[in-house]
């Protein structure tokens, strides 16, 4: 059987077969044998060459995240892996800047007005998640085209809220 | 004595509360906003209210609807946690007025210390040093920047009321003022319900230490000595620690005796803190009082043997002080780290959402104080805090090895935390050194990323990847069935389609 | 300094143990047999070494492939943890032969108070007070009979080797005897390996008060106070608390003084106890010592503050002792209680099985150490510790009312424990009063049943019960799956089908 | 929507509607409404006239342990009821006694032979478990009529280990 995963984007290709009491990997050339353990839902004890381990897996949507040794791998599935979208902002190719939300929360304050010149850095909108205010700027300097939100609207992640025009 | 409290908190510290009260045998009535039906404090309280919608405005901050809740369980106390209505002397005093206890100091002394400015003017008075600054409430930008420039920048901009961080702007220069007040003043309305700010001489890298007192209704006090809570980001403390590697005997005597004077100036009783900067000559200035449980109380806790939430009852409810100063001894030593719902990694972008799991540590001398369980839909409405992770140890060395066992234990899956990121301070070589100040984390962490993986646990993920692949119940029981857990929980649909069939 | 421990030992103490190991940076090896491959102390350790078949003869105490396996994986110490090899000095011997650090006492010191009849002997030198009894090990059960005829009855049928009430029998005629001792034979070959049993006068309702001692390399000795466990069954402790309340500082001075001459005595090195019986008039006797970490040290170090493990392992290393005994202080009051997996309501049978669910208790002052969890089947092999809870506060009154609470939030449902007995005891109104003795079970509780439960629960009961029935996804996810979740997790039959399918 | 419980035993019948956010519960002629959610697989919170419970729900087979303040309730429907044998001795109509083990273990003696007397409380035989030994008694006088066990043997719980007949 063979499985193909993405491990935090790279690509890994493993083959596994039954072996005694344990299974055989065969990864890049290399192989080892490892005795697996399904001890809850969630967690998997795993012994390979005499180390042990003690997995936890979790199953989301589209991918797996395995913790191991206080830290979280991500396994996906190759051609489904899903960009990792923090919002921010995104640049088409007709020259504009698409602001979005950084994180689901609500619109306290839009500093600026359509067809306003705006600065690099300059503060576009307030976002309050969590009692922080976190402030939106542009990256370049650019003309306000315009504006998707309004103050007080409760905003999810990637949501459309200022499109800029960038100065030709 | 107290029979029945209700907690006007919610998260951590109301669950914290609530076991303090379950061990006393008094019993406890949550109170919720919509966002929170499904919260820690409401499944382990007593009593269970719903007192408004999600924004603290309407909920956790609306003093009416607290004390109705309050009136109509017949609590003949209010336990005000942290944050929201601790440290609001409207609130003390109306409580008082219903005769209600209101579990913390005094409304006098509420007012008079939680009014920051009145405070400084008050320890000023008291022989205890100050940092300079503006000495009454401003009325206009103009008489801030005014007031800058007499102090000098940089100038921190300040909440009059509350505390946390929430509020506070460092100004490098005069352009930056105006909105730095402007944003202050948005902060501590949304956090405080008051949004008066002021200015004060802005202090590099002093480290941050302050005093526990607790005072009783008759006039004694006693301090539970120092924590260090010099790592602060943005003014908000992360890790904390006792005792401070910067105190000797003599100096924490010395501050001790400062903390207990100022306290006695502001005729303060219950449980608060007093907060100095410490500077490098080990000169230490009063910086304000902190009229409520901290947060960061469990360290506190963990050396003195003392159960801070507990004192506050006792003193609440008329008891006397049983402990003298004399009787208090630091034993070993703590540490506690804050988990937040940011993305370290991504400027400490607030991070709400679900938690896919989560797995606490433990094991002896770990103690983890949090509001959170595996499926928590992690509201956006409230601070970011999700748990606290408390260790204790015979001395500083071996509570930071337990601390970064602990959090390589912890698992908090679905949202970011600042789990990896604190892991990566408690191990840098300046904190284990003890070399620690409110400059650290912009010094040594400006910008953070998670450290490059193990190579080593390539092969054990690999296998637990294919392992889990090999077998369909996975998937049945995680992927697909998560999202949409709660709907097929829920009895409506199931409801309707039985009256559809008539019962 | 020692980097790597192999823990020749399973449960909870071996998880206790490798938690202390990776705190100070050692690398741990775990052992198991074949009925543990899925045992927490397995997941727990570093590395891993199967050791043999279930029966523990075959495995825990299979001597030469526990050396084999540590020089395998390279360690440079055992630490035995308690029961199993423990207390064989033929081990300790063996792992000195073979250049292996055994943590705990030299071989030598081992032997002597390991034999509980020499130990006797020496103590009685030493001017140690020690109850009536044989003077050596029984040639024949006739000898024996001879022997408790000059005590006179009842006597005690006690192992030589170990503890832990193993091979114990009190004996009330003659009649009875030649069976008792048969059957404790049976049990300490079973449980030690060594049938060697021995007879001593039985005294009724003493309290059992123990000394814990540390010792160092360097004749450097401490003790760190008592532990009073008089609260047992069949001579099984199963509530431990420190301090007692029958000591007063003068007692606790005077025993503690004894216990360092016994250890002394017998030339003891690293931690053990010095077992005493005390009796109504402050009279105490040597009883024996425990020459290894034991089932309740967690008590001492919540309330002395010193991790047991940790200076076991220093003192093996070759460190000095950091501590004198004016150093040392109790604060607090601790309480432990042990989890059985036993039928409290059905003559304590023991109740191996699959445990379906296990919710732990946690907060502020409350320590679980345990080997458990969900979907875990106890094995019939071994003891039937599951796992002990642990609490600490200020006094004894609130150590009592934290344990409740904690009792109360304590579930492990698919299998019998102790938990709702031990809550009956801590609520004994003569445990509450502090007025406890061996017999205090056999008085108070000789036939538990569950009480009464509480009416007011029928209607949530009754809510959780339809809520359940009316939401079909619980029951793919629960009930039927969960029988044969091991299975449908297996990869055989999947990789079989596979491979009939041809890749 | 109607539901029969055996709860500890004990017969309930339930009827559950649906009412505003909550959910309108009948039984024995009284009702109360709950506010109920899901909070994981195995725990709901229960809000009852401003009271509020944290159960944890656990599924067995045919049955359904109900962990609350610190007590189980065990629920059953009607007519499943399984009997809560935990082994021992039954006695059948023919004058005979069925001795079964108690629990699972390992045969360690037996001390009786076929044919032979036995007088109450005399031991039969010794089943060890958990390193504790058990000892089976007769509980009247009897003859041992078949031994169905041998020394060593691993015993599930409730398998026979000895028949015995009554004197008559």
């Amino acid at each position: 059987m063979e499985f193909e995963f993405l491990i935090d984007h790279i690509f890994h290709k493993v083959s596994v077969d039954k072996t005694g009491n344990a299974l055989l990997f065969k990864e890049a050339g290399a192989s080892f044998e490892a005795d697996i353990r399904s001890i809850s839902e969630n967690v998997l004890s795993i012994i390979i060459e005499g180390r042990s381990y003690s997995a936890t897996i979790v199953r989301d949507k589209d991918k797996k995240i395995v913790f191991l040794n206080g830290r979280s791998y991500i396994v996906e599935k190759p051609g489904e892996g899903a960009k990792a979208f923090h919002g921010g902002e995104e640049r088409t190719r007709e020259g504009q800047l698409r602001i979005t939300a950084p994180m689901p929360g609500r619109v306290i304050k839009i500093n600026v007005a359509e067809g306003e010149k705006v600065r690099k850095n300059q503060t576009l909108a307030i976002v309050e998640a969590m009692k922080m205010e976190n402030e939106i700027k542009a990256s370049c300097e650019a003309v306000v085209k315009k504006i998707h939100t309004s103050t007080g609207e409760l905003v999810d992640a990637e949501k459309l809220l200022i499109e800029l025009e960038l100065e030709k | 004595m107290i029979n029945k409290i209700l907690i006007a908190n919610r998260g951590e510290i109301a669950v914290r509360i609530i076991k303090a009260c379950r061990e006393m045998g008094i019993a406890t009535v949550a109170v919720y906003s919509e966002a929170d039906r499904d919260s820690l404090h409401v499944q382990l309280a007593d009593e269970a209210v719903l007192i408004g919608p999600p924004p603290a405005t309407d909920s956790y901050l609306n003093m009416g609807r607290i004390v109705q809740a309050a009136q109509a369980a017949h609590s003949q106390a209010i336990h005000p946690g942290y944050g929201f209505l601790a440290e609001n002397a409207d609130f003390a005093r109306l409580c008082e007025k219903e005769g209600i206890i209101f579990i913390g100091p005094n409304s006098n002394a509420l007012e008079l210390v939680g009014d920051k400015v009145r405070a400084r003017q008050t320890m000023e008075k008291a022989g205890i040093s100050i940092i300079p600054g503006m000495k009454s409430i401003p009325k206009s930008v103009a008489e801030c920047e005014a007031a800058a420039r007499t102090i000098g920048y940089p100038v921190i901009v300040k909440a009059s009321a509350g505390g946390g961080g929430k509020g506070m702007r460092i100004v490098g220069e005069e352009n930056d003022l105006k909105p730095a007040v402007e944003a202050g003043m948005r902060e501590a309305k949304s956090a405080f319900g008051d949004e008066s700010v002021y200015l004060e001489k802005y202090l590099e890298e002093p480290r941050h230490v302050e005093f526990q007192v607790l005072a009783d209704n008759f006039g004694h006090m006693v301090h539970l000595f120092e924590r260090e809570c010099s790592i602060q980001r943005r003014h908000q403390k992360i890790v904390e620690e006792t005792p401070s590697p910067a105190l000797d005997d003599g100096l924490r005597a010395k501050m001790g005796e400062a903390a207990k004077k100022a306290m006695q100036a502001a005729d303060y009783n219950n449980a608060g803190t007093v907060e100095f900067l410490l500077d490098r000559n080990s000169n230490f200035y009063f910086l304000e009082v902190n009229a409520r449980l901290q947060v960061e109380h469990p360290v506190t806790e963990l050396v003195t043997g003392v159960d801070l939430v507990r004192q506050q009852i006792r003193i609440a409810s008329g008891e006397k002080l049983s402990m003298a100063q004399n009787d208090l001894r630091q034993r070993g030593h703590a540490i506690e780290c804050r988990i937040y719902a940011e993305d370290p990694a991504n400027n400490f972008l607030p991070s709400a959402g679900k938690i896919l799991f989560v797995k606490e540590p433990k094991g002896p001398g770990v103690r983890h104080d949090g509001g959170i369980y595996s499926g928590w839909d992690v509201p956006i409405y409230y601070d970011p805090i999700l748990a606290k992770l408390i260790v204790w140890a015979e001395n500083r060395d071996l509570a930071c090895r337990r601390m970064t066992s602990a959090l390589d234990d912890y698992a908090i899956i679905g949202i970011h935390t600042t789990i990896g990121f604190l892991k990566d301070i408690i191990n840098h070589p300046e904190f284990r050194a003890g070399r620690t100040n409110t400059g650290f984390i912009k010094r040594y962490f400006e910008s953070w990323g998670e450290k490059g993986k193990d190579p080593g646990m390539l092969r054990p993920v690999l296998a637990a990847a294919a392992f889990d692949e090999l077998n369909p119940a996975a998937h049945v029981q995680g992927a697909e069935s998560r999202p949409s857990r709660k709907e097929r929980f829920s009895p409506w649909q199931s409801l309707g389609k039985w009256r559809i069939g008539g019962i």
